[in-house]
């Protein structure tokens, strides 16, 4: 046992802890999510799931799920999956459109009023419905569901994990997201290599599920610059879900295509006072403040320009390419370069264009597949209704040119051709001006390296 | 874990780029040589050279770029042990074990190490890794390199048949992956291993549904909940430039064209061939031996043309003008950029089981504190402690 | 099955497209009236009209295309009584098990009949179809519907619960697709109804993997070979017509015109103030009343400005020149289409499991044949009969 | 029982019964398929997996698997899958790279010689192996299967089915197929509702994969022409390995792009002699070979632009508009067009001009899904590599505008508008110009026909 390394981290328990001021997603019955900002002696409304007191969640551990009652919260202990017993019943005696509800939406309101439990009403439906004997097990049982989260009041706390934050926005409006799904914002933070201490280049336009990525990996180590398009830095509304400690959002900063640029020297006001003298607190405090933002305005496009970004991650509406000829200089030897579009003509133009640049190592454009499963006993299969799509995703590696180098291939061309040339007095062929390297010919030793050798311990048995 | 200096240092790991298809990983050792049908190069050439850089070889044949390692490339150009993980499963899995800076995981196996060094850079050294490998052998080729990329501090292999003998901490990780064959065997173990005071997180990977269905059972038998499973993949893309699709109108043009030009022929061959009957006609007999049996063929051909030589009246009008096609030869000119799927992809890797462990003292504490809460706020209904299943 | 007519006549089945997501099946029948939110139709007015044509509502509020009904469109249109099986599912098994004109099929149960309808318009008439029903209503509806889109000589339509009572043809049919909740209890009942003189064909078609399972070992144990299975689904796409990503020099060109513009302004402001200053220094005093209380905001920004008065001079040089975003400016006119697929799509339909019964007729006929033929030919090894397992 | 409708189809059978001049499809036992043309007193000579006597396989039906013993054929019966045991066996204890071959290449090769059973020469390599006992069931099974086909002598002859004969292409040179897989072109015929009788145009750059289709589903009723950009009518090599009888390919028509185009007029010879007279036998029989030619060239010319087709399938390397330009004229109302391509850009594209155009109703651009499965017993999975790709398919079908009919939403608004320039002389907004008709606004009797309501057998189970 490595008792050295048991738990120890309280910081990491408080992240998980529901505070005043934060912005939570609660998730309902019907499994809808919605954001919330619990603030002290406020009550919670969410309407036909039933209101609350907010002190009842602050301090609660994230995750829990509670039933309303009287205004205070239960906490629901979790349900493990029970097996669903087929039995020899079908459907086959039953008509369709007959299997309806039997209780009125009045009864049923009424129901509610009587603050009757969820499962309860079920009940009574059930007993109401002539055909349900006659229901197969697996169809009662999808039936019972659907209605106990259509009357139960109640809801979960949604653990602020990135990918939580992401799907709720996904789902919400892919569109502000730019489409980026978890498994593609999962894909890119790995493809640009995030790692704590980092320093990192982004484009986000895309509600900053991006930058908020990014400073989750970073956790207070490591630098972030974004560049917008507006004079003021952006707000980044996918960060809010996050509830970020303040050490967690220092490490970003923002300039605009403006201040970005080298060749344009912003327009920065003094601040001495005109007269050498200041002539009020009041003057001094503002000159004072000028100075601060103008000295980090500086500072920051100095950072710039002083390159050396570890990576360069960009999900905007702005066309790549002019992005990249900006960005480009300021990456170091080796930097990831990531972009992601929901367009493939977007990004196929531009890996087209990459592909014949030197400095751009390896392109490679590809599109993310993901799929649920309900994986209920007996019931396994996908979701009947899935995303269409997570968008594409564009890599490369930012390279250092050496146009003196030259490949194998143009060698034997080259010798080749003298000894064409030497043998006959022919014309030889131009060498092939392919960008891409030419592939290994067969080499025993390469070939080893680079095969992947089907013999996991999984998947040697399938 | 590896070097963050600008420029490359003798005893740094790097990833020689070859070709897309063909990487290498290589420990810079001054004195060394680098020997490759790319070209041969000495390791004390790379030194000083910053990441990222285009080398040629010293003979002038052939050049590498030298990258910086990180966790993808390592995993291109690792020597494979077992079948890798690869980028798409290895992310989505860190997502949804929401494995950060700081966080503990666990993993089994280790295999060629894939997952072991992304989630070595995703927790960064304030979090730790307890990786373990039933394979001697592959475990000792893993610790050696984990110690080697100055993993040291991050991760702890252990040489270890988990689903017999359990993990070697209790109450510690946030998160656990198990790549097994029999996951199932692991979960009660995994449940000890994940800490007590928080929602934790398990992934299992299987390729094959069978596998699946048994890890949910057990998982659900275990006490874990939010049980679900995805698949994820990439589908890379080819990217080609050609000419925009060419108009039907040159199609056709051109098919005229060489109607027009094949009529034209047969009729100066008619032509021709009156003339020699005319000739012949005229006694003109002297040659005649000199033709010999390429006659033959001629007369054939010119009969041909003969009994088409009425059809100096088609069937109506002229043909239309080659200039037809002149229309749509500018846009022909035009490139584009397509796209497609490769041919061949991955179709399948694993299956990932998902379950959160919500445990019975989160509960404990949660109606605890609820209940204070509402006394303390509101003095209402005391929240109840419904017993754990 | 429907009018190959090119208009429309008194009695014919017609689609009525109303938009892409709103279609309707409709019986001409001339004196009814056809009344929508899309307007209002007599089917008289329809007789005559050639099929594919848009028709304009009587009110001339509104108009609606009248189509000739195809399988598909009729599944688009058709009241749905169960879930219907969708175009990628039909097509690929209607590929996989051979279905061309003059096959002889079984479907099991015929639920909404899309299956039937685009089977029956596979086969033609030379071919033949057997479909069961286990649900007593549907089977009369289903019934019914075959009636009157003139596939009686097509189809043969019982209410029948397959699965008990197994089939009403024996080694007859050519393929059987089954679509019900326990395939693997109709397996052997689907062995009896495949003719035994050829190769024949089986699909499953199962929306659950745990079905699947059980469906694989009933046909392994009934003697299928050749046991696959197949997803397909359509990802339908969604395309724009957008203007060309717009280059940020332009987004930097806008922000610098507006940073100059704000410059411009404070200095103004600056230059009234220090006018308005200069007057009030004069003694100008009248006026002050007016001024009232909007002064004291307008000192504070006057004060502003003169704070910044001293940024007269800038850090450096002027501003760039707006002509900057100039050169992009025109590429920002272009449009292009981009696709992407649509946000949700279908995820599943069902698993479709395939086999093959390859039956002991046919090999005890081919192995007597390659004998036969072994000994005219070659008088070589007589070929040995295998006992089938 | 129906027993009046038992089989009686003698004629079905001989499809599938192998004739002298049929071309093949065999299967080896590494799954490879290769073509072969079959003669009769010929031997049939496939490499390692044998050689044997033509004549063995004239006569034999379609489908079925043999093992090569002397040069002559032995029927091999199909086998059901075996259940693997699974023990408690792990690969703990093998190294890897340790689990290799026993016997040498020249040890196996002598066995081979001796004419031993490709399962004889497992069976002693097995006996050699030291780790074999360790593995597990499952990997063993593995090795075993591998090393039979690796030994096997013999070969399974695949029938003719449209869905192996695209499959064999597919597998062959997707390229040469224009990336047209199965699937895609199951949904191709279906969506261009290709019926015995039908009446199509098809322009096919694909090898001939969407003419093979077409044919087999007219089976000898109905009629095809198709429209190439080559003089003489092209060879659509898919056709070959479907051996169709004459009368399924007589329906079958060429014209090109020159002779389809009615502005022009193709020079055709005179058929008579020009000088009134036949001056031989020879003369006469070749005049009149080219009078039935070019009779036959102006009735496919008449048919075409009599028009009134029923579906036109364009699976071509050109410019699918310009191919819509010429044809679209021809076919008759709400006919289906149906157009695939390997890539989403040209389709896109397409689609974007479609739907500003009234002609065209209903445009829509999928992309296929497919996806095969492995469903050995404890060992379910889709397979590991799989086909990234058959292309993108636009559907449309062909309506005859009437300008004068306008929508619903246009005389709401212009109601709406009527009223608001009564109401106050404020501008109204001008009408929308979108192309697509507006979407219903809810509407319970339509609702209830245009929803799919989920409660089949199968699915309500699940």
């Amino acid at each position: 046992m490595d008792v050295a390394e048991g738990p120890s981290s309280s910081s990491v328990v408080s992240e998980q802890t529901i505070e005043a001021g934060h912005t939570l997603l609660l998730k309902m019955p019907t499994g809808d999510v919605r954001p919330h900002k619990i603030e002290k002696d406020t009550t919670v409304n969410l309407g036909k799931f039933g209101s609350f007191h907010a002190n009842h969640l602050i301090g609660q551990p994230y995750g829990l799920t509670y039933d309303i009652v009287d205004k205070s919260l239960k906490v629901v202990p979790p349900r493990p999956i029970q097996e669903v017993e087929d039995t020899e019943a079908t459907n086959e005696l039953i008509n369709d459109g007959e299997f309806v509800q039997p209780l009125t939406s009045e009864e049923i309101e009424e129901l509610k009023k009587q603050g009757l439990p969820a499962d309860e009403i079920v009940k009574r439906q059930i007993e109401q419905h002539a055909n349900y004997q006659l229901k197969t097990e697996y169809s009662k049982e999808k039936y019972k569901k659907r209605k106990v989260a259509k009357y139960s009041k109640g809801f979960s706390t949604v653990i602020p994990a990135l990918y939580n934050v992401c799907e709720y926005w996904f789902n919400k409006d892919a569109t502000r997201l730019r489409d980026i799904r978890p498994d593609a914002l999962s894909q890119i933070l790995n493809l640009a290599s995030i790692r704590p201490g980092g320093r990192y280049l982004c484009v986000d336009d895309a509600s900053g599920i991006v930058v908020t990525g990014i400073l989750q990996r970073l956790a207070g180590e490591g630098r972030l610059i974004t560049i917008c398009d507006i004079e003021s830095p952006p707000a980044y509304p996918c960060m809010v879900q996050m509830n970020f400690p303040k050490e967690h959002t220092a490490v970003i900063s923002s300039l605009n295509w403006a201040t970005a640029d080298e060749d344009y020297t912003p327009i920065v006001a003094s601040s001495e006072p005109p007269t050498g003298k200041f002539k009020s607190e009041g003057q001094k405090s503002r000159l004072n403040k000028r100075k601060v933002a103008s000295d980090m305005l500086m500072r920051h496009r100095e950072e710039l320009f002083a390159g050396e970004f570890d990576g360069l991650v960009i999900a905007s509406q702005y066309d790549p390419w002019s992005i990249l000829e900006r960005l480009y200089p300021y990456l170091g030897g080796s930097a990831s370069i990531v972009v992601h579009s929901p367009q493939v003509q977007i990004l196929s133009d531009l890996h087209a264009k990459l592909r014949d640049l030197p400095g751009y190592l390896g392109p490679s454009l590809t599109e993310g597949f993901l799929r649920r499963y309900q994986v209920l006993p007996g019931r396994t299969h996908p979701t009947m209704n899935t995303s269409g799509t997570g968008g594409f995703i564009l890599h490369a590696i930012k390279v250092y040119d050496d146009p003196n180098a030259s490949s194998v291939m143009a060698h034997r061309q080259k010798a080749k051709k003298a000894k064409l040339e030497a043998e006959a007095n022919a014309n030889a062929a131009p060498a092939t001006s392919s960008a891409e390297p030419e592939r290994p010919v067969s080499d025993e030793t390469l070939a080893e390296t680079t095969q992947p050798i089907e013999s996991s311990d999984a998947a040697m048995e399938s | 874990m590896w070097s963050t200096a600008r420029e490359i240092a003798d005893g740094d790991l790097v990833i020689i780029w070859f070709t897309r298809d063909a990487l290498q990983p290589l420990h810079i050792t001054a004195g060394k040589e680098l020997n490759t049908r790319f070209g041969v190069y000495r390791h004390s050439d790379l030194v000083g050279v910053p990441y990222g850089s285009k080398v040629g070889s010293r003979n002038g044949k052939g050049f590498i770029h030298v990258l910086r390692p990180t966790p993808e490339l390592w995993t291109l150009a690792l020597p494979h042990r077992t079948q890798i993980l690869y980028l798409a499963d290895i992310a989505f899995v860190t997502s949804w074990l929401d494995i950060k800076p700081g966080s503990r995981v666990i993993e089994a196996g280790t295999g060629s190490g894939s997952f072991s060094h992304s989630t070595a850079r995703t927790i960064g050294p304030t979090g730790h890794l307890w990786s373990y490998e039933f394979h001697e052998a592959r475990a000792s080729k893993a610790r050696e390199e984990f110690t080697r990329h100055g993993m040291d501090g991050i991760v702890t292999l252990n040489h270890r048949n988990v689903c017999k003998d359990g993990f070697t901490v209790e109450d510690t990780v946030d998160a656990v992956f198990l790549d097994l064959p029999a996951p199932w065997e692991a979960v009660q173990h995994a449940k000890k291993a994940l800490r007590k005071d928080r929602t934790t997180r398990i992934c299992c990977f299987s390729p094959c549904m069978e596998q699946v269905m048994r890890t949910v059972s057990a998982l659900n038998d275990a006490g874990f909940t939010d049980i679900t499973m995805f698949e994820t993949l990439l589908r890379p893309q080819q990217v080609d430039v050609l000419p925009a699709p060419p108009s039907v109108a040159g199609a056709a043009a051109q098919l005229k064209r060489a109607e027009a030009r094949r009529e034209e022929k047969r009729l100066r061959q008619i032509a021709q061939a009156q003339r020699a009957k005319r000739k012949r006609d005229d006694g003109d007999g002297d040659g005649g031996a000199e033709d010999g049996g390429a006659k033959g063929g001629k007369r054939a051909r010119t009969e041909d043309a003969e009994d088409s030589g009425a059809a100096d009246t088609p069937l109506a009008g002229t043909p239309a003008p080659a200039a037809d096609a002149a229309p749509s030869a500018p846009a022909e000119e035009r490139k584009i950029s397509v796209s497609k799927a490769f041919p061949e992809v991955r179709g399948h890797t694993s299956y990932l089981t998902f379950a959160v462990l919500l445990p019975p003292a989160v509960y404990a504490a949660a109606q605890g504190a609820a209940e204070a809460q509402s006394s303390a706020a509101s003095g209402a209904a005391t929240p109840q402690a419904d017993a754990a299943a």
